[in-house]
């Protein structure tokens, strides 16, 4: 029996932190989010460097919890793309026996062959524009890996999350690998993986949320008294720490179910995706009511969080959408 | 991670298994006979080693070290089984701990063993009229006899779960009325059965007044010996802040939730709407709670299990509990339509409950703000997570009130 | 332009509060709710006596509003039946040209012919055995007057609402008297007179838990200060006051459109039944909340207006079915 | 009650219906010209008594006694003729009236009809970096020159809308840094057009950073003369209250959530999704709030036209409405899904808006947050309906700081 996070897994979130912390400071991500680019060399090769490509590979001794637990740092961080991508593109490559595809796995796993995602109906995609390869789900189920050059057509767009731009992407006639076609209950393994991945970005970002607003709580006065003293928002604050704090087992429960192979796996990937985007969507809202005017400021950065929260709350269906699955699921 | 609980667990388990199905055989017996048969089977299972494990053999417990995993395992066999627990309530959850820790060896031997045995039941009398929240605003009086030898006790105790089958009441009295606010209070056991004390039901919003409901006592020069002040004389308040920390680890079982919200959707079924889009989607979002609820307290669970601290996430428990409890009443409101104009048979306790129909989750409806009052009000439990787990400010006028003696 | 009460509203409402507060204390309320009975005869005298019976009568000079404005105080302060149901018949049978219904008219408007009301789907009626006439919706959207005795079952049952005890009724084989045939638009016209009455019983039930929760709040004290002074208690009263107050004028128009006969009038009813009933159970819990443990106790009394929400919520259909029909009006 | 305005305010609005018909004919007129156009009509359009009804003709007003139900039918015929109302904007809301009020006759006649023909525009320095809704800690600092004649004024401002246009701004200015918190602040009018005087546009999280735009200003030993204060030195605080609740007033017109209600109605439409019984709850339960918005705001206006005061009611209708704001945003953002992967075009102010899709609700639904920040923060309204409206007492932490001087 255990069911919270060991040292080595404390460790990891610590050291993705870290390395954040120093390649990613606000100013970073100030420059980025209007530079215009949709990728950011340095802190990719930065994170690439802890060995984070490799989480998913089948033999790694490590598994989607551990992928969950470097996603929710980056969602903390607001870190650039496409760590997602990356991570989905080894598990799908390596578990498809496309020999064409397993060309690129040694280049994923290191983060030399940059991956991106567009699995779904979306039209939206991140980071398309620095991407080698793109991991596409086909409209029929199927999952295959797409090269990026002849026959992909990228249309840049103004993103509305500045952290992870996207562009519009489609992919006719492009030389297309398949990995899992349709019906292998991989290719829809790999799917809840991703939502799995997304919530915990998601908590990430809500925790974050939560905490800079307790910390600006603290330090800020008003009427004489830390405003954090005020019992309006004290119990405002305590509140965006329960929407975010139990969910947190939510999101382990998800990626442990789909690392064990339960038969719940799916539905509670849906659920944790349903929930936990819809905490961030409360959590960034109620961060900048916290804040009052700083909050609503570009300069103090809390917009990129927001942001994010609207694209993690869109990305890959909306949480009513993944509710009426975990309902169908659950054979109500 | 890892849900199972490993070999050594299950090799126990085993043992718990054999244990029961050889000493829990209660075949048909009834009333008296089935009484004395479980007396004898819980003495057997302290013997085993399954039960009130924390309390030390001379005062009749089992005294075995701590394993939340063991003790889950035994929950869950005895559960499968059918086989009684430990007896519960206020006695084994709030008495006993705070005898062991603060209690004189008097005390323990008057009072463990035959509080395990459940031949005495302990009502709380920390509550009084309109002391809320606010327990240390303890009006009710204790002064010395005047030879020194007993407390005489006068005044008014409120919501005492138990109360009409409690024997004995651990209270707070106020003996230095002079004394700040938190500093004047002496912790005090009492025997219920004199004439200086009237117990009342108290009849709630659901009707319920039966014989588990809540009650109101009235001390009118009740008396206790001396020797049953636990602690020193003054220091009550410190005293109770150990009882009330067991009882938070008390409440908030995850699979009350859990078989909770499966009725919810059965409900829905029941009554024909779980194809209905707006209930589909407001079940699962209430679900999301519902397992995160669930999942964390796997989460608190681990942690105890392996003595590790699980941070500010233990203070919220049942805070969600109880909001979650709201919205799915908000839910069951909506489902239970106009059958929710009939008041569900045995409310109030009068008569059978029999066979109850969907309206019976009016007693969910209205009950699930008695959660809100009950253990601490949910202001103070917003106040416990801001304060203690996010380390804001007190509030001003709590600080200037309580003057820094507060826990 | 006016939109707002005259004194002679004013007036009206002050009477009918005056003359409850004296016929139908708290005392008498307990006393009531544990009867077992289903009618009131002194408060429905005393009541009657102020000449309510008459209020929708066609040339009655009043209307719907100041029918409204009744049902609001009876709300605010528990007062038993049957007065929506005595003022819906006056209203029906004056307009109806059923000569056998409009025998009972006087009696009706005096108040010595009781009236219950049975419209819609519902199998529950209040104060059904004081009743002598029954204003009964056909399932085809007719009207009629069902004479109370011969072919009319009733099954008492223990109500939920105390202020308003119900029981179960059926009609097979009643003398009946068809007011307003399938179509005839003054049927559903006084289904949406019903409904706006409901809408203004929960307003007073509302205003009233929000009124008695804050005068609570400011004489007890909690921590050596009377408890509303605490910023957590004193916005949650600050909302149950934001929830209801603003929604009074929705009642109001209402009533004025049913009055007016505007164009919106059914779609106002709908509105109004729909957002007050959940003002009202809203408001219910959060009073109960505000006040602590002695809420919680029968002897308080906070109980018979959470049970009038009970029943005004489900009564006449739910606030989800009203929306849609509102959607549906709207031609959404 | 009665909706429609009488036969007298009709035959009004015949009057008003002719005047534009003849006054108010902008043809293709551009640029300068229209400019001309627009100067010359708000002219007669004072002269005929439908513009600044309040001020004084001394000062270019219409000087016309207080008609809520003139103005009505004023402000719906020029808008239904597309006809320019008055500029609007701090100036004419705020220091207008601050100066009829609290003015010296020289103030009057310096500022009143330059500001109603927008030669003049005016910020507000109240809000201060940090100061949030405690606009009473002010930090900027005002001395007196040494011959006593000018203000040397140093510190910071922000939050001021119409920044980049503002001419003018009346501010807060500590100038008694020793006396109690609220009794120590002058409130002054300053020039900005002078070397210290410096502004930088702030970008807001919506991206938006253009000409229309909130600023900050930084003051370096600007000046203004002491005839430019207003009130008694020392009673700054006094003279804003009077300003800050016109603003109030100025907030919350009824049309503008119900507008923004039908294009959520039209949004649902357009990305198909009006057929889903989801959004259409949603959309009747909002509308509930809307449409209570909008009646209450007949009610006002009816109280107002009548003279009598509405009570608490009218303490609520920001909260209200900001709170509306809040579930529109939800519901919108629910509504455009993917469509919020992309910034509306011209977010930022930068370029021409041109024609926008869906995307274009992501201005709503951050701006609806900006709504819980502007004109006092959500958490000062509900102590506000907490206080004034609901008569509890207030805030122990406000009242010590306070020390009895904030209205």
């Amino acid at each position: 029996m255990r069911f919270h996070l060991s040292e080595e897994q404390i460790a990891i979130q610590d050291a993705v932190r870290g390395t954040l912390a120093d390649c990613w400071p606000m100013e970073r991500l100030h420059k980025f989010a209007d530079s215009g680019d949709d990728f950011d060399p340095d802190s990719w090769a930065a994170l690439m460097g802890l060995g984070l490509g490799g989480i998913l590979l089948p033999d790694s001794g490590m598994g989607l919890l551990d992928a969950a637990l470097v996603s929710e740092v980056a969602g903390e961080m607001a870190a650039p793309g496409p760590l997602i991508a990356q991570l989905l593109a080894v598990a799908a490559v390596a578990r498809s026996g496309s020999e064409a595809a397993r060309a690129h796995l040694d280049g994923l796993v290191a983060g030399t062959t940059i991956a991106a995602l567009a699995l779904g109906d979306s039209q939206f995609v991140q980071s398309a524009r620095a991407a080698q390869v793109l991991l596409v789900g086909d409209r029929d189920g199927g999952i295959a890996l797409v090269e990026a050059g002849e026959g992909v057509t990228i249309e840049p767009v103004q993103p509305t999350d500045r952290s992870r731009p996207v562009s519009r992407v489609s992919f006719a006639g492009a030389i297309r690998h398949e990995l899992f076609s349709a019906g292998d209950p991989l290719a829809a393994s790999l799917c809840d993986a991703a939502l799995v991945l997304i919530a915990a970005d998601a908590l990430g970002g809500a925790l974050h949320c939560t905490d800079i607003s307790v910390a600006y709580a603290k330090e800020r006065e008003q009427f004489g008294q830390p405003s954090g003293r005020f019992q309006a928002l004290k119990h405002q604050l305590a509140h965006m720490a329960l929407d975010a704090e139990p969910a947190r087992a939510l999101v382990w429960y998800a990626a442990y179910a789909w690392d064990a192979g339960l038969p719940d796996a799916a539905r509670a990937a849906a659920m944790a995706k349903a929930h936990l985007c819809d905490v961030y969507v409360r959590s960034t809202r109620a961060a900048v009511a916290a804040h009052g005017g700083i909050g609503y400021t570009w300069e103090y950065g809390l917009n990129y969080w927001f942001r994010r929260a609207v694209l993690n709350r869109a990305w890959l269906g909306s949480p009513a959408e993944h509710r009426v699955r975990a309902a169908v699921m659950a054979g109500w | 991670m890892d849900l199972s609980y490993g070999a050594e667990a299950e090799a126990f388990r085993e043992d718990v298994r054999s244990f029961l199905a050889a000493a829990w055989q209660p075949g048909e017996r009834r009333k008296a006979d089935l009484k004395d048969y479980i007396r004898a089977f819980r003495r057997q299972a302290v013997e085993a080693g399954y039960l009130y494990r924390s309390v030390p053999k001379r005062y009749g417990g089992a005294e075995q070290p701590v394993d939340v995993i063991r003790a889950q395992v035994i929950r869950e066999e005895f559960a499968r089984a059918r086989a009684p627990m430990e007896v519960g309530g206020n006695g084994v959850n709030m008495t006993v701990p705070t005898l062991l820790e603060k209690g004189t060896d008097e005390q323990r031997e008057l009072f463990i063993r035959k509080t395990i045995e459940g031949e005495y039941v302990w009502g709380q009398g920390y509550s009084e009229p309109g002391s809320g929240s606010d327990l240390a605003s303890v009006r009710t009086k204790g002064e010395l006899s005047p030879d020194g030898t007993r407390w005489i006790v006068n005044g008014q105790k409120i919501w005492t779960s138990q109360g009409m089958q409690s024997t004995h009441m651990f209270m707070l009295v106020r003996t230095e009325p002079d004394a700040p606010k938190h500093d004047g209070i002496t912790y005090l056991l009492i025997d219920l059965d004199q004439p200086g004390v009237t117990r009342r039901p108290i009849r709630q919003m659901t009707g319920e007044e039966g014989d588990h409901t809540f009650c109101e006592f009235f001390f009118d020069n009740a008396e206790s010996p001396v020797s049953w002040q636990v602690g020193t004389r003054g220091q009550g308040w410190q005293v109770s802040r150990t009882t009330l920390k067991h009882e938070r680890a008390a409440i908030g079982s995850a699979d009350g939730l859990g078989n909770q919200f499966r009725k919810l959707v059965d409900l829905a079924k029941e009554v024909g709407r779980i194809g209905d889009p707006l209930v589909r989607d407001e079940l699962a979002r209430i679900e999301g709670f519902v397992l995160s609820h669930r999942y964390t307290s796997f989460r608190l669970f681990s942690c105890s299990a392996a003595g590790e601290d699980p941070g500010r996430v233990a203070l919220m428990m049942k805070l969600y509990l109880t909001e979650i409890g709201h919205e799915m009443a908000l839910l069951a409101q909506e489902l239970v339509g106009e059958h929710a104009f009939v008041e569900p048979a045995g409310a109030g306790g009068r008569g059978p409950r029999g066979p109850r129909g969907p309206e019976k989750w009016l007693d969910q409806i209205m009950g699930s703000l008695g959660n809100s009052i009950a253990g601490g009000a949910s202001n103070i439990q917003r106040n416990i997570i801001g304060e203690r787990g996010l380390g804001l400010p007190r509030d001003l006028a709590l600080e200037l009130e309580a003057g820094g003696g507060r826990a």
